[in-house]
């Protein structure tokens, strides 16, 4: 099948980073996620339709094998009980997690770092009395320590790309040991997993083997690795990225009239 | 034996200081009702566990809460619970943001009745930053001190399994927990429709339960099928009939959300002075509740009522244009 | 996709020396057909975790079960197990008794994926005699030893709540669970009626799930009301329908218990010729479970069909005369 | 209401055991109990009918507020189903032990010490090899250590009440601190409750304020204290002992002709 391909302006940086997620996904078709709230779900619904339709859909509130008709709003939404296999609460939707049973763990997030740790929880200012106090831990702590991987999605802008997060919500694969609070590897702790990538509105970054520190993986067409590396907060390895597959028509078109007519999602 | 009281009967109940959860999360399924009631009899100091969203959102707004201890502080897609994130930027609220499988845990072994419990949910993350650790803060708050515990957690090598550094976490206890459901009956069995978030385990672990419901039905039908009953009636205290309960939210097989009533709150309480005039638009009506229903008009609720057999409005039927 | 196979087929994923778990307990909605083909495919050296009542027992008496950790040991009104009771007393069965509450936190935390747990339950008792912990030699049996904790419990002082002296309890995990149910998806969806006792956590933690129903229904079905179903899916790995698969026992809303044929297994198998005979009569027969119900004769089975709404045969109607 | 008064032989000793049981569970009307299987179900029927009839009655097996409409034979008896408020199963249903909710838990057993600690694990012979192996805990270690008072009833035979049980199962008065089997009061372990009284088939025993032994409250109709004393394995007290109130013959109507027609507990 030849797919029409989508023209750079025909769609937004927020679709991309949606659709390149969809794509990602594809890599876990027949496997086990827990997917967070907002952009991860409506990700995961294109998956569904075009890449994955066999990914197996916990949610944090307690469904298993959630087969939403249509766009669910919120993390309990009635939409995503209605067919689902099994209805608990959020104890029983995310002990999957802590029994080793996620393959994958899809979250969004305010601000990561060069080793993926992210932070949901606040940003600027203390603790105490933050600049920016956000939405907290919920499910973000869970799915970074316990999901065989990780993959992160968030809108590029500088100050949320940085050298280390304000506060460490999920853990990526540099965290802390306590309780001094040491930077060690993961593993150390007895973590499995860790982020395999974080697909940003711009490119799609890895981390790397030895060090694990991201580096640019993939830009996305009509960005170039420079704007890249100007929009991020920390020195990015940009050297071994290359351009993304384009996007097709197809992936907007569901996107726009099947999954979120309404712009709930504010992606356009 | 019937448990059915008035509103404000129940909420009576509640004595400053108490350590309080609601039931649902988020927007959905969470006690609009019983918060606006507290916030009209002027309840103080209390201590919420769990979440801060919506109708907890509500209590904070209206000058209930000095303390919170939870893991998500979150109208989802309506944004940053406004009156806590205002309060919390200017450093006027107490919080101890816990894990979320951290509180789940908590609250299992509430209802298990043991006192802790060990994991590695928080290992490596702040959550578990003793610069950060708040809990003596939130206990200064508290009535019943011994409802908390001495410490946040405890770290401790796994001897069983070989898993390493775990974290021993301690049990979620309660004085207070309201729920808001789709029936009771009047002896107090709950049936929930949806997910039950931590309502099934929060209800049973605090000395004081109330249920708000869509419905007070018979005892007796919901006893032809226990099995499908989510709190037993043996451990509610109270219980109100509220239809509409816990709108804006959805009710899973009653409404569908109001999305529209969700986004004007969050515009007008990024000031205190716009919640103060939300509430006096909306909590401080004659007639409490009742006044609610009729000032948002039955036929906008109408537009609301959820479709079998999905138990929501699909959208390709515009119900929520 | 469909997980349907044949009662052969399910029990042939079954490995000796794997740690099993049946569900229902003592002599209703037991996995009565699986363990008499457990017998039949002369599976050894079973470590049975849990209970040790009617088909676990049967497992006992056809020699598959060389080692028991568990907190019941009876088939109730119709006296202790006889095949356990034979071989402990004979002291050839290796067994580590544990509390009730004891394996129900095991469970708990099994499904809840922890390593451990703190709690009073058996604190003063026996049940902590280092002189009876049999642990050690119940390693010995199982064929994955790392699903089995490296210490029976472990005494420690409560640091949150000043209970003082507690028990850590580590988590009970399984090679395999197999539970008889009354409805099971052709995916895996399972919904049971009245007690669940420990089949909605036991099935959680079990590498191998094995779900034997009185009927397989459609999936979509049981999808109308997932909050009415007690096993995911997601945690089931192979799926049988077996009509009458927990004879001479209950299943609540399919049928009452079978007295005389639970008084005769009783008085049949005090001695191991007795169970062989009575073996031979019931569990070696051709076409296996199709002929054990043709055995016992449309006409008997149909006395003991449940009653709606009570879901059993209520006395004063006759039927278990 | 005058009631007739049954004669000495128109029962059996077993038929008193309950009925006295019956008439202690007077002390629970609108309490909460955890009731064993089997003769502990049948006399809470029998209380529920003329004693106490707003006692709450939780069983191991996940049933909360059950009200069975006949006689169950099986713990997690279908009977036990229909009609009770909440069905879940045997962790949930014994979780309102632990919780401290429960005011009285009612057992039977098969040894019983001087202290109260009731065994129904084996008897005689050495723990890997018994005489005679019994059931086990099955809730009869919990109810022992959280119900705040136990009833312990058991036909009343010299090798079953004895100086000290073969195996602590239930926790009585001195209880074994671990890891090296002192006796020590229940009290020193932080355990609360403890047994309120014994019932056996020929009387009602209590247990001494000041050294929690064992003596006799009450000796049925027809049977003397000396032979109470002669039927027991220790030097039980039995000075202080009054004869019971004689039984009605309505509640031996009720066990033989409502409760247990078909005579499934071999009372009679």
């Amino acid at each position: 099948m030849t797919r029409e391909i989508a023209k750079i302006g025909e769609y937004t940086p927020i679709e991309a980073m949606v659709v390149y997620s969809a794509r990602f996904l594809a890599n876990f078709d027949g496997k086990k996620g827990l997917i967070g709230t907002g952009l991860p779900l409506v990700a995961s619904q294109l998956a569904k339709m075009m890449y994955s339709p066999n990914m197996i859909i916990f949610l944090e509130t307690g469904q298993a094998d959630a087969n939403p008709q249509e766009l669910p709003i919120s993390i309990m939404d009635s939409r995503l009980t209605y067919g689902s296999s099994w209805q608990m609460g959020d104890p029983e939707g995310l002990f999957p997690l802590s029994r080793n049973e996620i393959d994958f763990g899809f979250i969004g997030g305010a601000q990561i770092d060069k080793y993926g740790n992210v932070n949901s929880t606040f940003i600027g200012g203390d603790y105490n009395k933050p600049v920016k106090r956000l939405a907290g831990t919920a499910g973000a702590v869970d799915i970074g320590v316990f999901a065989k991987t990780t993959i992160i999605l968030m809108a590029h802008q500088k100050r949320r790309i940085c050298e280390f997060v304000d506060y460490l919500t999920t853990p990526g694969w540099m965290v802390k040991k306590w309780p001094e609070g040491t930077l060690v590897r993961r593993e150390e702790l007895g973590l499995q997993g860790g982020p395999s990538c974080f697909i940003s509105s711009m490119g799609i970054h890895k981390f790397n083997d030895d060090d694990k520190i991201m580096y640019l993986d993939k830009y996305f067409p009509g960005v170039t690795p420079e704007e890249i590396k100007a929009n991020t907060g920390f020195d990015l390895d940009v050297s071994r990225a290359a351009e993304a597959d384009p996007i097709y028509t197809e992936e907007i078109r569901l996107l726009r009239e099947e999954i979120d007519p309404m712009n709930i999602y504010k992606m356009r | 034996m019937s448990k059915v009281v008035s509103l404000e009967e129940a909420i009576r109940a509640i004595k400053d200081g108490d350590i309080i959860l609601t039931g649902g999360i988020v927007e959905d399924r969470r006690p609009v009702a019983a918060a606006m009631e507290i916030v009209r009899q002027q309840k103080r100091n209390l201590v919420l566990i769990g979440t801060c969203s919506l109708c907890d959102d509500i209590m904070v707004g209206g000058g209930c809460v000095e303390a919170y201890r939870g893991t998500y502080t979150s109208n989802g897609a309506f944004g940053i619970s406004p009156n806590f994130k205002r309060r919390a930027e200017e450093g006027t609220i107490i919080f101890d943001d816990i894990g979320h499988i951290d509180y789940s845990l908590g609250v299992m072994a509430g209802q298990a009745g043991i006192p802790f419990i060990a994991s590695k949910t928080c290992i490596g993350t702040d959550v578990l930053n003793p610069a950060y650790d708040n809990l003596a803060q939130v206990r200064e708050v508290a009535r019943n001190k011994d409802v908390l515990p001495n410490k946040k957690y405890v770290l401790m090598e796994d001897p069983f399994f070989g898993m390493g550094t775990v974290q021993l976490i301690p049990a979620i206890k309660l004085d207070v927990c309201i729920c808001h459901v789709q029936m009771v009956g009047e002896e107090g069995t709950v049936r929930i429709d949806g997910s039950l978030t931590f309502d099934h385990m929060a209800a049973l672990s605090a000395r004081t339960v109330i249920i708000t419901a869509e419905r007070v039905v018979p005892e007796s039908y919901l006893r032809q099928d226990p099995n499908r009953n989510c709190i037993p009636c043996t451990s509610v205290d109270m219980v109100v009939e509220v239809p509409w309960g816990a709108h804006p939210g959805q009710v899973y097989n009653c409404y569908d959300m109001d999305i529209p009533f969700l986004q004007e709150y969050s515009l007008s309480c990024t000031t205190q002075e716009g919640f103060d005039q939300w509430a006096a638009a909306w909590i401080f009506l004659e007639n409490g509740h009742d006044g609610y229903l009729d000032k948002l008009g039955a036929s906008r609720l109408e537009k609301l009522r959820a479709v079998p057999p999905y138990g929501y409005v699909p959208r390709n039927k515009g119900g929520l244009k």
